[in-house]
């Protein structure tokens, strides 16, 4: 259930360039889906006011461990990069809708951009144990310094890497990489995604002209995280709004107005 | 044993702790964390006549000390209002405010209208102070003469307790209080968000899909406080204030300056613990000072 | 070479950093840190007919994101001014503004027929929107036709550029842009301070001597961005930006809302070095976009 | 001459409750009067805004290390006293006129109260070299934790050390010493205080009526430090307001209008 967790910070890894994997030790247990998030609370005096959302990257339940990837990206995430082990941190969640998975089956195509492998490792995990899936994933990052983590990946599932400098794998974005792949091997059962909005939006072209069921998750703005402040505002397909933290943040493609989404 | 109780009107409130508007969903958007009754009331969402889409995102925005929203009183509209939400409200034992607002003056008889019939409303608060809209709210609020009318058809129309929403922005919330005093208003609450804008340098455009919107939070909370401690001078109905407040002390600082109840904001969407966590803080406070009851508080600032 | 020179009315400032009344002494207040003439102006302190004490003290309390203060408009007077202090600042190179402020409306003639008699003064600012004195200041900044006889009077007497001081607390800066600008003025300064109040809550009293005061600094910023850009879109005249301004890239966003040049306060008294670093950022930014003047980055704001 | 200093923290020393003793390395050399004073940055991110202002306490000019005694009272001295050693640190100064010594001779007084003693060491050690001065010192404290360094001050000079708990030498305020003090070996020439507003306040009663010569270091909130916002004023005796920052912080008692001095 949706709580506050007060959490002993039990330790930290430097897991890249400015990327952090920030280990917590909860009080109690939680449920948590795949594509969930939860609200930290990184504030230092008055600010930064608001919570940070990030996906929950692993969970132990037998250590009461749960686990958050990170990218410094402005102030909230650099103080959490020094916050200290042992120090205390609040965090709220889980939160969000997770990912639809029932009745998957086949090729299942996972596509992150950049930090949003942190948003589908999780999912990677969970469809791994399904053995009715077969995982495929591509990761597209800006250099090869922004990859973490990549060994273990590969070491469980069918990596294709891209870089924007070409530094490794593929050189280009992770969509074009998609394109290949679809051209070469087909069209995959489903697609999963989670990274930049452009990286979303340009996905959902041969998403939903393919009509390739898919689901991204979608990041939006938020203040409360919980559906109280209508903040996270995603526009729908059918006009008006959804809310991320509330309907998504695992949203399909279908649900949303692409055309209105602002990069 | 200390009473927190306080009077706003005809309504008896628990304690002086209430859920502003926009900030708790329809009133129970903390039911995963605290029961809503623990309130000394939950105000709702602006409600308009018709559904509302709101603003084109981003909608949130944080500044330094506040953040920026530009919801633009996304709702449902006062029917699934009413055959949606309520029924829930009614349940959680809360002092049940609904914030009513409208594009022209007439929506605001019409909602009244409707929402008297209803029950489980224990008061109207009209938003006649939002920043997010191009018509209606704000412009009401800084003309007295209009803030007079709405009020006096709220009250007549629905027979519930009204309480009018100002804002510091842009007009003199102490100068209006006694218009919505003289057309019956039972309280004001004071202050809503103040206009602002951020921009997002390297993309040269507005930060919030709303090009302006709303601050609040700590940074507000000098500019709520002044207001309310004049307009708590200005006039004998209730002030609330709201606007910034964080901690038990931001509370008990208001509560000093006349207010006889705070709205509380931002602070719970950073931290659902804080209204119970300023409750307490409120109650240890006074009982240290050996006080019996929260009136030998409120407005008991030193004049000087 | 990027050329940083704007035009204010009549003026040409080198560079758009200007230098905020109140915060600089009379303009030479930072004279052991940088020469003032490296700025594009300097802004004296506000200048009355009499000398003024000012308010009793405390005059100064941080709260969060900004400050208070409530200096009262303490200053020399007019004769004092020309006599002692216009003379150091004659030599300072740099274009010189004089706030003027009065209790009554013959305040600001007569103050700018004085002005109005002596070298060295570029423009004389008034302020019609100081939180911090009973009489004067902000009523008049509240009502347009009040700004419109002031603005009048003080260009006729004087024949100086006028620019006229505006606040975003308690009136809309924009519709009295409009008032200014009909009645001739060069330019419009927004924003002042917003009226604002502080607590000590232990004693119980106001933490200000003056009771309430002036908010400043980086918790005003959206307010004072949000009324520049629209006070830029509502007259022709230009509109100078101010209020919470700390670094180059709040500097570069309020020029891209409309601002042809920015006033800074609070920033300076945080730390002396940041008039030269906020211009060697807009130098940079600006150059690193291949830009050749400042022209081609005011107001140039998507509009979306 | 006034200037922004960039410091390297040199260390830092617990010197009892809540009390610290920072240390800088200048990058130059300074000219520092007895009562003079800093503002030194603290901020991290947007607060505190305002610089913070300490009287410097010792200065060695050889290696030039520039130390500042402080309390913890809220965010930026709390802030300060987390700093890390080898950290940098801006310091805008000297500020303030310092305290007026010429032509003094006889029997001097210091008198602090808690944390007043930082405002007063530089001067006693300053009178302690002049051939013609007795210094003498009274410090009150709440309580003994908040004596600093009071052995090695002990050693230099005639310290009558008071607690308003009794915890160590006289119990009772300063102020009820230096009124003893008085009564038993007569008037001082010349009094110099510095400390929490309501003991400089009840000294200038004995001060005014007695005539005894005395400067007080008197601290007012500050934004500027410079002389250039009016923040920092001081009631005057003829009316109006003097300003600690420019006129002070060291003022005669008989420059301060102390019926108009809020506690
Ligand atoms: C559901 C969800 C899951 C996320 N999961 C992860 C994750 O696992 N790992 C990770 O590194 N990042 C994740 N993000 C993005 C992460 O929330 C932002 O990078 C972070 O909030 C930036 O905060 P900051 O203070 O460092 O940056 P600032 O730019 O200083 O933040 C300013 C404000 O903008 C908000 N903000 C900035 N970027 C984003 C963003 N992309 N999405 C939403 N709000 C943003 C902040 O929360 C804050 O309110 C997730 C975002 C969402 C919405
Ligand atoms: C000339 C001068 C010399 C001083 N020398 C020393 C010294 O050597 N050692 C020492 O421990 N303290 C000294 N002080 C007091 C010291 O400046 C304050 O304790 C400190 O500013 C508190 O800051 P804070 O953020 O911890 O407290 P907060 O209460 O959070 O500060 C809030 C605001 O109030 C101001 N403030 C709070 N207390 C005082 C005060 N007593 N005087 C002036 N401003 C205050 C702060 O500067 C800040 O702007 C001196 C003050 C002055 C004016
Ligand atoms: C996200 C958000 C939505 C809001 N929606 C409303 C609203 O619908 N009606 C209203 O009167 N006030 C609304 N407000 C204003 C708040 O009720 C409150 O007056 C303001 O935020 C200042 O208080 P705070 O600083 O405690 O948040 C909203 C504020 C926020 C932040
Ligand atoms: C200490 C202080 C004194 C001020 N005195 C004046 C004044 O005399 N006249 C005036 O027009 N504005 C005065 N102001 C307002 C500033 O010029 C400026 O408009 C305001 O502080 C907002 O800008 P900032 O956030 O950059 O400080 C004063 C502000 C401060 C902080
Ligand atoms: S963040 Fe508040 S509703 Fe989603
Ligand atoms: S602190 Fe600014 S004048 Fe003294």
């Amino acid at each position: 259930m949706k709580g506050i967790y007060k959490c002993k910070i039990n330790n930290y890894h430097r897991i890249g360039d400015d990327l952090y994997l920030l280990s917590l030790r909860l009080s109690g247990r939680v449920a948590v889906k795949p594509g969930q998030f939860f609200m930290l609370r990184v504030r230092e005096g008055s600010e930064p006011l608001l919570g940070r959302p990030l996906s929950w990257f692993r969970y132990f339940p037998n250590r009461r461990i749960l686990e958050f990837a990170f990218q410094v990206m402005g102030k909230g995430t650099e103080i959490l990069s020094r916050r200290r082990e042992g120090g205390d941190l609040s965090i709220i969640g889980p939160l969000g809708n997770g990912f639809e998975t029932k009745g998957l089956r086949g090729r299942v195509l996972l596509v992150a951009g950049g930090m949003g492998m942190a948003g589908l490792w999780s999912l990677a995990e969970a469809l791994g144990r399904n053995p009715n899936c077969a995982v495929e994933l591509v990761w597209g990052v800006k250099s090869k310094s922004r990859f973490f983590l990549l060994k273990e990946l590969s070491k469980r599932f069918k990596v294709h890497p891209a870089t924007e400098d070409g530094s490794l794998g593929k050189a280009g974005l992770a969509t074009e990489l998609v394109k290949e792949l679809i051209d070469q091997e087909g069209l995959p059962e489903h697609i999963f995604a989670c990274g930049p909005k452009p990286m979303l939006k340009s996905l959902s072209k041969p998403a939903l002209s393919k009509k390739i069921p898919g689901q991204v998750l979608y990041e939006e703005r938020m203040a409360c995280g919980v559906g109280a402040c209508l903040g996270c505002a995603v526009p729908a397909s059918g006009g008006g709004y959804l809310h991320a933290c509330l309907d998504g943040p695992a949203l399909r493609f279908d649900q949303i107005d692409w055309e209105r989404v602002r990069c | 044993m200390l009473s927190l109780e306080t009077r706003i009107g005809r309504l008896v409130l628990k304690n002086p702790i209430i859920l502003a508007s926009g900030t708790c969903g329809y009133g129970d958007g903390y039911r995963d964390f605290f029961p809503a009754g623990q309130m000394g009331a939950v105000v709702t969402k602006g409600i308009s006549l018709k559904p509302r889409a709101g603003n084109a995102p981003p909608r949130i925005w944080e500044t330094a000390g506040g953040m920026l929203n530009s919801i633009g009183l996304e709702n449902v509209g006062v029917d699934k209002f009413i055959s949606e939400k309520l029924p829930l409200l009614r349940k959680q034992k809360a002092r049940v405010v609904v914030n009513i607002f409208g594009e022209r003056r007439e929506d605001y008889a019409k909602l009244a209208e409707r929402l008297g019939k209803e029950d489980g409303i224990n008061a109207l608060e009209l938003n006649l102070s939002c920043p997010n809209v191009k018509k209606g709210g704000l412009e009401f609020g800084r003309d007295g003469r209009s803030v007079k009318q709405i009020v006096w058809a709220v009250k007549s129309r629905s027979g519930l307790p009204v309480w009018v929403k100002l804002s510091a922005s842009r007009s003199d919330p102490a100068e209006l209080a006694r218009w919505a005093e003289e057309a019956g208003a039972e309280a004001v609450v004071i202050s809503n968000t103040l206009r602002g804008m951020a921009i997002e340098l390297e993309k040269k455009r507005p930060a919030l899909g709303g090009i302006t919107g709303g601050l609040s939070g700590p940074a507000i909370k000098p500019v709520a406080l002044a207001a309310v401690y004049e307009a708590a001078r200005a006039v004998r109905i209730p002030v609330i204030g709201c606007g910034g407040i964080c901690s038990g002390r931001d509370a008990l600082e208001f509560l000093l300056a006349g207010a006889r109840a705070v709205e509380l904001g931002t602070a719970v969407m950073a931290n659902p613990r804080a209204p119970l966590e300023i409750l307490r803080k409120i109650k240890d406070y006074l009982s240290g000072l050996g006080l019996q009851s929260i009136e030998q508080w409120i407005g008991t600032l030193k004049p000087e």
